[in-house]
């Protein structure tokens, strides 16, 4: 337990979740987009029979990943799905196509692999493209293909994060099990990259055993601290790249790093050993609302249906794509499982009317300050939900924010000058540096919204591409992409 | 939600419908949202939030100065209490009548400023100097700034300054000598020994020094939570494990107050009082604990915390030696107010480099 | 603006030169904390300003641009000096209690501001009306300050004391600090009663 | 060209006139004026002394009682009995207050020592604090103190002869008015005033 430090360990369930395989399914919906990339036009019609694994949407023009069928079965209807956006949560105009399947078998597919040691790594690129991985990353998984904004020769880093340190959160690999094939996926993306460093980066708690992974010189370990911003992967390029890199901002691959996430390596290795592309995703489930488990289920399989029924009985409390202090609000269950899914985390509501309620020593309530006793009741277990706790008030300066700040800005400041639309002196607070974990908005007295301004202040910033891609209806109103390639055309003209 | 929630909930809808009521639902909401915590969920990220609040915050600050406030009664009678209650009645009067004039919404940074307050007030202050004390902090120190968070200066040491230069007879010319031994002031209304000077006010007419002893553990004359040293240092190190307050602020400003006092005994023996004497005398520990820290009107980030806390200890020992006055930690700190958005400014310019203006 | 009584009524309030243009402040500041001294010095400026009003806008154009302030500056100096010397004969207390600022009238920037602004433009009639006016309005602010400063500073009004002997007098409200905080107060309220229009 | 005459012209004559009727009023109001100044000492002075007069007879009852003599750049007021023996002395002193410069009228007796009477004439003082130097109540505490070794001004004086109680609040303007009384005196017993009044003594 930490005196003068930031625990939120405290809110951990610690016991192992539980495995579970989905796939019981009689209709599918492949989102046709999932991850980096423009949502693409079907290849299929009303009526058509696919296969498992079959690419039904590709679109070589624009920057794009195939989309594949994940189970056999009957095109039945394309659909517009509710889309949201990825950074801020709203919800969007645009819908997403999809492709919905009635699924006649719900067996895997029967493909073969290669010997990916004799393959050339041309090769092996070509076969992630095709098992639908490249749309991973921040800007795509650089092949051959028209997959990413920047061509493979430019990749010097690949990082594999397995660090998740936000609360409540599962890794999605049991590294026990399967630690094999993860290292041969390991091994495979150092040769598909052959002039990059691979980087697999962990959080302490994970394995402690790591010898066998450092017998290769191409792949670099790196343990970091169990901080909840740790996860974050602006975070982990700051210790490969160095600080003064990142604080100019832009995509990560502009300085040679590829971060892909810890599901990446298992799936390479499916596609290119067993011949399995990536139509099998994997989801965790977490929080003190519900029970812990990660499911392995069909991508395009309903959100509800994959995890199980019983997530129904909770559907009252809140759930999170993605960590407690970065995620979204998910309102729609019934919206399919898509490829860069990866973690649920429900929260439960506030119990709300507790009288004096500051009054109270809080021995339950696990806070930065001391000002609650629960320090001095370290074995009381700690609830968390999802109330603010507060009403929002001006700010009282108490700089909690930029004390907890891993990256050493000054929210607060940045939120007075970025209300009074001070743009030079937001500006000048760096607020480029943000790597968008919560912590401020956490630990605010008052309730501010800190880390949503600070944000927005970063998306202000002139020079600064965005994480991600900016949406436009077309006239059928589905989501057309405005592709990063004309971004950057843009961005060099206005400048 | 039990029977009282749904009452309050009701009277509130009431007076949201009534146009002769409309401008009191504020005051209906505030003291709901003071008795039930709403169970407001987060809407945007993070979803998971801390449970600190403002009131908590607030309170931990009046929780901090309690034992200070029980030990006034201890030594000057239950007149003491009868301060701070007057203080938090006319204040808060004062701020719920402005908030409403102004419709702004109604704040609980006044919790703490009410009880800081009249501790920093001689205990023989006539009590209607207190009310109006009071109101001045909160109208002309706070509320005409925009509020808590907007205040330029301690609204506390506002009222302060203004009962000492507009009374200054009442307010400092004659002191009480606290009680002591067995029950002391908690069997009386009011103490009525009277002498003429604090140990710092003795000091400046004599050069005699008070015995640190008593010094220490509160057997002094002065203001009202000031006199015992060591509960002071108490709440000051209760504060600073909560996180209430920053260290950085009272260790620098005790710092060089000794190290600038030390220096001073040697040089000019006869105005300047040994280091020991100067932090335990007077108001400096109270002020350096509980009024140099307020988050509102002092720097917020980490170096500049360290200049501000210097330059208060500086001109405090200044003023003690070289001024008309035998105490200078009032004047001192709002003086130090008024820097503290510059150290900021300065701090930032250090850190990130001026203000680029693109276009100019 | 030829209405006689727009033009005072403007200077009396809706542009009173101390609570709305902020001119003048130095001997509003200085002088206020007693009635008495108020009054002889809205007196005085009234005096000043109508006179010195009268003579430079019956000069009117036949005073080139160029040396229009010192001409300005002595017709203002005359009057003011005259100000001075007959208080000094006459009311030897009272001048005593101005000090130097009878003399600092000449630097005035309400006077100044009302002949640059006003009277070297207009007819003698209605700059004297104007001069009158912004003079009653100097002069309002003064004894409206001077009053709550006496009052609550000595309890007393003109030397009468009218809070009754018991009266603990209120300081600060005679010194400096006292006099910032009345203004301030007394803007605040001339604002509430007759807002500022935006823009 | 034409325009730059002009200017001048103007100028000349707005000050032509202005400085004529300036000089008129000044020469109405200038012995108005000396005679208030005279006047305001000459009633500190004979108040000093306790003389009561009137309005009308301030000048013959100043000119009855005191002899002005200038002595080293200063004017000191000698005061004698019927039969000729000097009986007072009464001067001006002045030093720095709180605020800003004292100044005060001080009768001695030929002693140089014995205070018979203090007032002030003028100060920037607090009012309702420092100011109240000028209060009656304060000021006659100084009737028979004497300056020796030197006169304090304390918060508890008793009865001693050479203290006197303090203004409650004020205390820096009293220590001021303390060390006015004893910097002037001794400077002007030592350096103007004993050998004249010893002379006086002698020749009497």
């Amino acid at each position: 337990m930490k005196i003068f430090g930031l625990d939120l360990q405290q809110y951990e369930t610690k016991k192992e979740p539980d495995f579970r395989v989905r796939d019981k399914l009689e209709t599918i919906t492949v989102p046709l987009k999932g991850g980096f990339g423009t949502s693409l036009s079907p290849r299929v019609e009303v009526g058509d029979e696919v296969e498992a694994g079959e690419i039904i949407a590709r679109n070589d023009d624009s920057t794009s990943t195939p989309a594949l069928a994940s189970l056999a079965g009957e095109v039945i209807e394309i659909v517009k799905l509710d889309s949201y956006h990825e950074e801020t949560g709203d919800k969007l105009e645009a819908k997403v196509p999809g492709i919905k399947i009635n699924v006649s078998s719900n067996q895997g597919t029967n493909g073969s692999g290669v010997d990916w040691e004799k393959e050339k790594p041309k090769n092996l690129r070509e076969l992630l493209y095709l098992a639908g991985l490249t749309s991973f990353g921040q800007t795509g998984v650089p092949t051959e293909f028209n997959s990413s904004l920047f061509s493979p020769t430019e990749v010097e880093h690949v990082l594999i994060n397995g660090v998740k340190t936000e609360p409540f959160v599962h890794h999605l690999i049991d590294y026990g099990e399967e630690f094999t094939l993860f290292k041969t996926g390991l091994e495979i993306l150092a040769r598909a990259f052959p002039k990059s460093q691979i980087h697999f980066v962990l959080d302490r708690n994970t394995r402690e055993n790591l010898e066998e992974l450092s017998s290769s010189q191409r792949i670099k370990i790196h343990i970091v601290e169990y901080e909840s911003y740790m996860s974050k992967s602006k975070m982990l390029a700051r210790n490969i790249l160095g600080e003064e890199k990142l604080d100019e901002g832009g995509y990560l691959l502009d300085h040679g790093l590829l971060v892909l996430p810890e599901i990446f390596p298992l799936a390479a290795y499916r596609a290119v050993v067993e011949g399995t592309p990536f139509i099998r995703g994997r989801l965790s489930l977490s929080g003190p609302a519900t029970e812990d488990r990660v499911v392995e289920t069909p991508i395009g399989a309903p959100i509800k249906y994959a995890l199980g029924e019983d997530i129904m009985d909770k559907a009252e409390e809140l759930t999170i794509m993605g960590g407690p202090l970065s995620g979204n609000k998910l309102e729609n269950l019934d919206l399919p499982v898509n490829k860069n899914m990866d973690s649920l985390v429900q929260l439960p509501k506030p119990q709300g009317s507790q009288v004096l309620a500051w009054l109270h020593p809080g021995l339950g309530k696990n806070s930065y300050t001391n000002a609650f006793f629960s320090a001095l009741a370290p074995n009381r277990k700690k609830v968390a939900d999802s109330g603010l706790h507060g009403e929002e008030r001006p700010c009282v300066y108490c700089g909690w924010c930029s004390d907890v700040c891993p990256v050493d800005i000054l929210p607060f400041q940045i939120l007075k000058t970025y209300d009074h639309g001070m743009v030079d002196e937001v500006n000048r607070l760096q607020p480029q540096r943000c790597v968008d974990c919560g912590l401020c908005s956490y630990v605010c007295p008052s309730k501010l919204p800190l880390s949503e301004t600070v944000k927005r202040a970063k998306q202000d910033q002139p020079g600064e591409n965005h994480n991600y891609v900016e949406y436009e209806e077309d006239e059928e109103g589905l989501m057309s992409v405005i592709t990063p390639e004309d971004e950057k055309g843009r961005g060099e003209e206005s400048e | 939600m039990n029977r009282l929630e749904r009452l309050m909930s009701d009277i509130s809808s009431y007076t949201e419908d009534n146009p002769y009521l409309q401008h009191i639902t504020e005051v209906i909401d505030t003291v709901r949202s003071i008795v039930f915590e709403p169970g407001v969920s987060a809407d945007k990220s993070p979803f998971l939030r801390d449970y600190i609040e403002i009131k908590r915050y607030m309170f931990a600050v009046v929780l901090a100065v309690a034992p200070a406030a029980l030990a006034s009664i201890y030594f000057y009678g239950w007149r003491a209490l009868a301060m701070i209650v007057v203080s938090y009645v006319a204040g808060g009067i004062a701020e719920v009548t402005f908030t409403l004039i102004r419709k702004e919404e109604i704040t609980e940074g006044f919790l703490v400023t009410g009880i800081l307050f009249p501790l920093t007030l001689p205990p023989n202050t006539p009590l209607w100097m207190v009310a109006v004390g009071i109101i001045v902090g909160v109208i002309l120190g706070k509320e005409v700034f925009g509020g808590t968070g907007y205040n330029i200066f301690n609204p506390a040491l506002v009222g302060r300054v203004f009962l000492t230069t507009t009374f200054p007879v009442a307010t400092s010319s004659e002191w009480l000598i606290p009680m002591t031994g067995g029950w002391a002031g908690f069997k009386q209304f009011s103490v009525d020994t009277v002498t003429s000077a604090t140990p710092l006010g003795v000091f400046a007419n004599s050069g005699t020094l008070a015995p640190l002893r008593d010094l220490f553990f509160g057997n002094i004359p002065g203001c009202l939570g000031e006199s015992s040293a060591l509960l002071v240092l108490a709440g000051g190190i209760f504060m600073i494990l909560a996180r209430i307050i920053d260290w950085r602020v009272p260790v620098s400003y005790l710092g060089s107050v000794f190290l600038y006092s030390a220096l001073g005994t040697y040089l000019w023996p006869n105005q300047v009082a040994p280091p020991v004497f100067q932090l335990l005398a007077g108001g400096l520990l109270f002020g350096a604990i509980y009024m140099a820290t307020d988050p509102v009107s002092s720097p917020t980030t980490k170096e500049a915390k360290w200049v501000y806390g210097v330059f208060l200890g500086v001109m405090t020992v200044s003023i003690r030696a070289f001024s008309g006055y035998p105490e200078g930690v009032t004047y001192s700190i709002l003086l130090m107010n008024m820097f503290a958005p510059l150290f900021d400014e300065m701090v930032m310019t250090f850190r990130y480099g001026p203000i680029q203006k693109p276009y100019k | 603006m030829n209405n006689t009584k727009d033009i005072f009524t403007a200077g009396l309030w809706e542009d009173n030169p101390v609570f709305r243009q902020m001119l003048g402040l130095c001997i509003t500041l200085a002088i206020t904390n007693k009635v008495a001294n108020g009054l002889t010095m809205g007196v005085a400026v009234f005096f000043v300003l109508t006179a010195s009003s009268f003579i430079v806008s019956l000069l009117g154009d036949s005073v080139p641009r160029r040396v229009r302030i010192p001409v300005f500056m002595l017709v203002i100096a005359t009057f003011v000096t005259l100000v001075y010397m007959f208080l000094r004969a006459f009311f030897m207390p009272l001048s005593q209690a101005l000090g130097a600022y009878v003399g600092l009238i000449i630097t005035n920037c309400v006077i100044l501001g009302r002949l640059e602004s006003f009277s070297s433009e207009n007819t003698p009639w209605d700059s004297v009306v104007d001069a009158a006016g912004v003079a009653s309005g100097f002069g309002l602010a003064l004894i409206a300050m001077s009053v709550v400063r006496e009052l609550l500073g000595f309890g007393s009004l003109f030397g009468v004391q009218v809070l009754g002997s018991g009266w603990t007098p209120w300081v600060s409200m005679i010194l400096a600090p006292g006099g910032f905080l009345v203004l301030g107060l007394l803007i605040w309220v001339q604002r509430a009663i007759s807002p500022v229009e935006e823009g | 060209m034409k325009k730059e005459i002009w200017m001048v012209v103007i100028l000349v004559l707005v000050a032509t006139v202005s400085s004529g009727v300036l000089g008129f009023v000044n020469v109405t109001t200038r012995p108005i004026i000396k005679r208030n100044e005279v006047r305001k000492l000459r009633e500190s002075v004979l108040e000093s002394v306790n003389v009561q007069f009137e309005a009308d007879n301030l000048v013959n009852k100043f000119e009855s009682e005191f002899r002005a003599e200038e002595l080293g750049g200063k004017d000191i007021y000698f005061r004698y009995d019927d039969e000729g023996n000097l009986t007072g002395v009464t001067f001006e002193i002045s030093g720095s207050g709180f605020q800003g410069p004292i100044t005060a009228i001080i009768s001695l007796k030929p002693d140089l020592e014995t205070i018979v009477g203090l007032e002030i004439l003028d100060h920037q003082e607090t009012p309702g604090l420092g100011a109240r130097i000028t209060d009656e109540d304060f000021l006659r505490q100084f009737n028979g103190k004497i300056v020796r070794p030197e006169i304090l001004v304390v918060t508890d004086a008793g009865d001693e002869e050479n203290k006197v109680d303090a203004i409650t609040g004020a205390t820096r303007t009293s220590k001021a008015i303390q060390g006015i009384i004893n910097d002037t005196l001794s400077e002007v017993q030592t350096n103007i005033l004993t050998d004249k009044v010893m002379e006086r003594f002698s020749h009497e």
